[in-house]
């Protein structure tokens, strides 16, 4: 029976990182996955990713996808795609479907990277047509190109619901909400800000009475819940939608460990069914690892930590390095794992109301209540500066790992400090020159070049942009506030684009300055 | 609640639930130890569903023959649960004049114990089965042979058992029997819980020998994992149950539409586990192979599981079922060798019979713990 | 009609295989040569993959990605073909599955 | 885990719940209502449901509707899901066709 060193299974993230680190300490590793294509959620993901460089922040999921393919190709990693892992059997061995035979394979080791599955809710109508995950709308449209559906309702305003929300709106559809049965936004503040700029009403306390429609999907009854959970009665909400998406969280796919006779816990701070394992990885089966959602839901980019931790622990378990080697690079990769899970949405934080930020600042209860920070609560962040003279606002009012915007400028106006959760400030002594590099670059889309007072009456407003089609100079549109409701009318200055932009487009549009403080999105249509 | 009962039975499989059932319907009072987390978890929910009469050893003959009489009929009816019993006969099929010869040894013998079952040809099996390749040249034909749900029946005389007043209890495992005044008394579990019964039914599969071990007896019995494997739901086919000369294939399409089938691969004596049973690699592809040849059209079907049981063979290939002489108050129904679902109604009858009048209807001195002698 | 992205803002202009016609309940349609027989019938406007067997309701894609099963059709004769993980090939036939017939309830 | 389970322990009656027609297995069509009651009938851990009721044993092998399932049982018996232990996961991980399974590679080795 062929055998390798180490057998990976999953081509994610967490399964190509564990690849690269293996393969670079002369292990013979092959990943099988089951997809057409690697990279696993990476290649949906087409934000640009929160962390600091070494987490590969600013830089999008697919960017990164790619660039860990062609690392783990340099490494000398077998990538086998299409490529199903049907079964883990005892001794480590793997049977794997190829083509139109079965394989069976040996691994000296094995990482089992298998990801995460979506959750799912019920409610009447859940079955019809037009009713899918937000993986799903994802796939469609990511991958395959094709939109997932016209105007659709968002069920769950975690990361996944914000972001897949904001892909849709990318692609033209219409977001008619967003509804979550939490009280609170569930993901990162300056997701759902990017979101509800642009109109998207956000429902919390919310969620879905029943979908309607005979052979599919044609309107959806949302109602207010409360706090136990029940519908409140009298405050039903009706849309009509032609798609529902559900964005209801994720469990570990970890049925392969469960059948090799790995022990399992069931922890819901893991998000479910998961294998005992410490914090390497190392599961109650000798030389089985695992490695990224499949052991707890998290971030790709702590996956990606989780697999080159991994892949290094069984180039030791298989004698390929030292103990000295493997002790020193874990801890540096400790450093950075924990690096990524500080903040308001650290992992200890789950569960918790956080109401003031680690500055102090009390957290803007309309970010968390209706997805968008009010005019009245925005002045109180470090990142909100007046002066004359362009000058970036940065709307970032959350402690998330996160420091791109301070090597961004080139000027430095920007700084974070020690900390990387801390909110960023801008610098008293600014020489802002309106290069733009710090809106493009923030992964939140929360930073805005602003002009308060242009001479004539007008201010100017520079906007992170990734919509089609991008507007002409001239064009004449309205400014949407923070909370996707019109302030004024606009016209737009320029649209710059970069190579170093990577696709944010900066719009700068002119506005009355009494609105250079509230207007913070273009609308070309509506005129 | 008391630990007491009339009758402690060890086994919570389709032998220990249907003694349960036909002992509450009795008015005995009942408390069912299983040593898994689950009801049925041993080879009651891992078979191939067969409920059969030909192709069996005429030892234990009369006694299936009485269950598929009075039992297996009416049995969906009485336990309120869909058992889906189809009693559309069985082929067991054969390939050459070797597989000739012992079916039609085997259906002479049955032919002797009153069972209808006859050698037919080629083109009769045809007939009977239409989707079956040219390699089957011959099979043994017995029409009141079936199939039923090893999962919904096994549950079903549990679920009625338990309405009915049985106790059940699981994750206790028994560890020992003891004597007490000479008679079998008490039942002690590894949770240190202790049971006692007038009565000690021992229907634990293999576990049975360490068990009836602590009283001083012993089934001659080996084990062996068994696999089998279903299909995803496919168009209705045929009703037949199907199993082979060699018993090296067998299986039904059920109800539901899917398939199962099980089948050897030759290393079910030396198979191991990792504390749960779990197939092999090897035995499904050869079990897929092994089924493409009986029934080309199935090659598109998708398999979606698989799965492997225990199953405690008897040194005689027949199972030890009745009282133990020696030990007063004890019964057992233990090395099934792999005959246990079909035959379990009939079993859990006739020793609730037996417990209850010292009676049966059926002569079970065929089966048994004490038949066992030396070759020479 | 359900669109195809020309344009993405982030992804540009996606490259697709060859452009080929196939028979969904026979009336042709065309797709493109690779791509999940789901995505060509999304954007064809097709909704309805199958009906349930006893319940006999409709369904269509809800994962995407070949796990949850609810998307499978009848595909050159085979039933439960996964059509979100299978590639479109040129000519071939799809059909609306009823429990795991092609035939209406009906006819069955 | 097998921990000693009283299957006589009294969970009460069952109660006849609003949503009980709510599909839960889409694969095998099963019930809201048909679960809970089945837990009432004695079904008491995920293997005994699945085996009794067939959910998670259709197309997709219970990969959508395990965690909603669990959910359920776990709430008419009064516990928490995490002390259900869910049923095994079996090979094949995904449905794969007879002749391929049976097919398997003469030269197992690089499929490069």
């Amino acid at each position: 029976m062929k055998r390798f060193d180490l057998i990976i299974v999953g081509a994610g993230p967490s399964g190509l990182s564990a690849a690269i680190e293996a393969a670079k300490r002369g292990l013979d590793v092959v990943v099988f996955d089951e997809n057409e294509k690697p990279g696993g959620q990476l290649f949906k993901q087409i934000h640009k990713f929160f962390g600091s460089k070494e987490h590969r922040a600013k830089v999008r999921g697919f960017v990164i996808g790619e660039q860990l393919l062609k690392e783990a190709d340099e490494a000398g990693v077998k990538v086998v795609l299409n490529a199903t892992v049907i079964g883990l059997y005892q001794d480590k061995e793997v049977v794997v479907k190829i083509g139109e035979e079965i394989s069976h394979y040996k691994g000296d080791s094995i990482i089992i990277a298998t990801g995460a599955a979506e959750n799912m809710v019920t409610f009447p109508g859940w079955t019809l047509p037009g009713v899918i995950g937000a993986g799903a709308a994802q796939t469609m449209m990511n991958l395959h190109g094709v939109l997932p559906g016209k105007k659709v309702l968002m069920l769950g305003s975690g990361n996944v619901g914000l972001v897949v929300s904001f892909q849709l709106l990318q692609c033209g559809c219409e977001v008619v909400a967003l509804v979550d049965a939490a009280p609170r936004v569930g993901g990162y503040g300056v997701h759902a800000a990017k979101v509800a700029r642009t109109g998207v009403p956000f429902f919390l306390s919310h969620t879905i009475v029943k979908a309607e429609g005979d052979e599919a999907v044609s309107g959806v009854t949302i109602a207010e819940v409360d706090d136990k959970f029940q519908f409140i009665p009298g405050t039903e909400k009706h849309f009509d939608v032609d798609t529902i998406c559900l964005a209801v969280g994720l469990s570990p796919m970890s049925q392969l460990l469960k059948m090799a006779g790995a022990k399992m816990e069931d922890n819901p701070r893991r998000g479910g069914q998961v294998p005992i394992c410490d914090e390497y990885g190392r599961t109650s089966i000798e030389g089985v690892f695992v490695a990224g959602d499949v052991s707890g839901i998290e971030e790709a980019s702590s996956a990606m930590i989780e697999g080159r931790m991994a892949g290094i622990v069984a180039a030791e378990y298989l004698g390929y390095i030292e103990k000295e080697e493997l002790d020193s690079k874990l801890k540096e990769l400790d450093c950075a794992l924990d690096g990524l899970r500080q903040g308001m949405f650290a992992p200890s934080n789950r569960g918790k109301a956080i109401e003031k930020t680690e500055e102090g600042i009390d957290i803007s209860t309309n970010l968390l209540k209706k997805g968008y920070i009010a005019d009245d609560e925005i002045e109180r962040f470090p990142g909100i500066t007046h002066r004359k003279g362009i000058h970036p606002v940065i709307e970032c009012t959350q402690n998330i790992p996160c420091n791109p915007c301070q090597d961004a400028c080139p000027k430095k106006c920007i700084s974070i400090g020690e900390n990387i959760t801390s909110l960023p400030i801008v610098l008293q002594d600014c020489d802002c020159i309106n290069c733009g590099m710090c809106v493009a670059s923030c992964s939140g889309q929360a930073i805005f070049l602003v002009d308060e007072d242009c001479g004539d009456g007008t201010a100017t407003v520079t906007l992170p942009y990734e919509f089609l089609p991008i507007p002409a100079e001239g064009t004449k549109g309205i400014a949407l506030g923070r909370d996707g409701n019109k302030v004024c009318e606009a016209t737009v200055v320029s649209v710059k684009t970069a190579k170093a932009f990577d696709k944010t487009n900066l719009l700068t549009m002119r506005i009355p300055k009494e609105y250079a403080m509230s207007a913070r999105f273009f609308k070309a249509e509506e005129a | 609640m008391s630990n007491t009962a009339d009758v402690i039975v060890i086994g919570g499989g389709i032998i220990g639930n249907s003694c349960a059932y036909y002992l509450v319907k009795r008015g005995l009072s009942v408390i069912v130890l299983e040593g898994s987390d689950n009801i049925g978890n041993g080879g009651s929910s891992r078979n191939g569903g067969g409920v059969r009469q030909s192709g069996r050893d005429v030892r234990e003959l009369p006694l299936v023959m009485y269950g598929i009489k009075n039992l297996w009929p009416h049995l969906s009816e009485e336990l309120e649960v869909d058992c889906e019993y189809h009693q559309d006969g069985n082929l067991r099929l054969g390939k050459n004049d070797k597989h000739k010869e012992i079916l039609t040894r085997l259906a002479t013998n049955a032919q002797g114990c009153g069972l209808d079952v006859r050698m037919i040809d080629a083109a009769e099996v045809k007939a009977i089965n239409p989707y079956l390749s040219d390699e089957v040249t011959c099979a043994s034909w017995c029409p009141t042979d079936g199939h039923a749900n090893p999962l919904t029946t096994t549950l079903g005389f549990y679920k009625t058992a338990r309405m009915l007043g049985a106790r059940f209890i699981t994750g206790e495992k028994v560890t020992e029997l003891r004597m007490v005044k000479g008679k079998v008394r008490k039942v002690i579990c590894a949770s240190g819980d202790v049971y006692e019964g007038e009565n000690v039914i021992v229907a634990a599969g293999f576990d049975s020998r360490a068990i009836l071990g602590t009283v001083g007896v012993d089934i001659p019995m080996t084990r062996s994992l068994l696999e089998c494997l279903v299909t995803e739901a496919e168009p209705h086919m045929f009703d037949q149950m199907l199993g082979t000369a060699e018993a090296d294939f067998y299986g039904h399409q059920t109800k539901h539409g899917s398939f199962v089938f099980g089948g050897s691969s030759g290393f079910e004596g030396c198979n191991k586990d990792n504390g749960t049973p779990i197939s092999s690699s090897k035995t499904a592809p050869c079990i897929c192979r092994g089924i493409m040849k009986y029934f080309p059209d199935l090659a598109d079907a998708k398999i979606v599981r698989t799965w492997a049981g225990w199953s405690d063979k008897c040194a005689d290939g027949v199972a030890v079922v009745g009282a133990i002489d020696e030990v007063p108050g004890l019964y057992t129904s233990c090395a099934m060798s792999g005959h246990g679902f079909g035959i379990g109604p009939a079993v859990g009858n006739q020793l609730a019979q037996l417990i209850a009048t010292g009676t049966t209807d059926v002569d079970l001195s065929t089966l048994r713990y004490d038949r066992f002698k030396a070759k020479i | 009609m359900a669109e195809r992205i020309v344009e993405h803002p982030i992804l540009g202009v996606q490259e697709k295989g060859r452009k080929v016609s196939f028979f969904f309940d026979g009336k042709e349609y065309e797709g493109f040569e690779g791509e999940p027989i789901a995505a060509a019938l999304k954007a064809n406007d097709v909704m309805i993959h199958r009906y349930t067997k006893k319940e006999h309701k409709p369904r269509g894609i809800f994962c995407a990605i070949g796990r949850c099963t609810d998307c499978v059709m009848i595909v050159n004769g085979v039933p439960n073909v996964r059509t979100c993980i299978t590639a479109l090939e040129e000519g071939m036939v799809v059909k609306t599955q009823y429990g795991v017939s092609e035939k209406p309830f009906e006819e069955q | 885990m097998n921990s000693v389970n009283d299957r006589s322990r009294d969970i009460g009656p069952f109660v006849p719940g609003p949503d009980d027609d709510m599909l839960i297995c889409r694969c095998e069509e099963i019930t809201k209502g048909e679960i809970r009651k089945a837990v009432h009938e004695g079904m008491w851990t995920m293997t005994e449901i699945r085996r009794y009721l067939r959910t998670g044993m259709g197309l997709c092998q219970g990969q959508t509707c395990s965690k909603l399932v669990k959910g359920i049982v776990a709430r008419e018996l009064g516990i928490s899901p995490g002390e259900l232990e869910p049923a095994t996961s079996r090979v094949p991980m995904r449905p794969i066709e007879m002749r391929i399974f049976a097919n398997e590679a003469k030269e197992v080795g690089d499929h490069e």
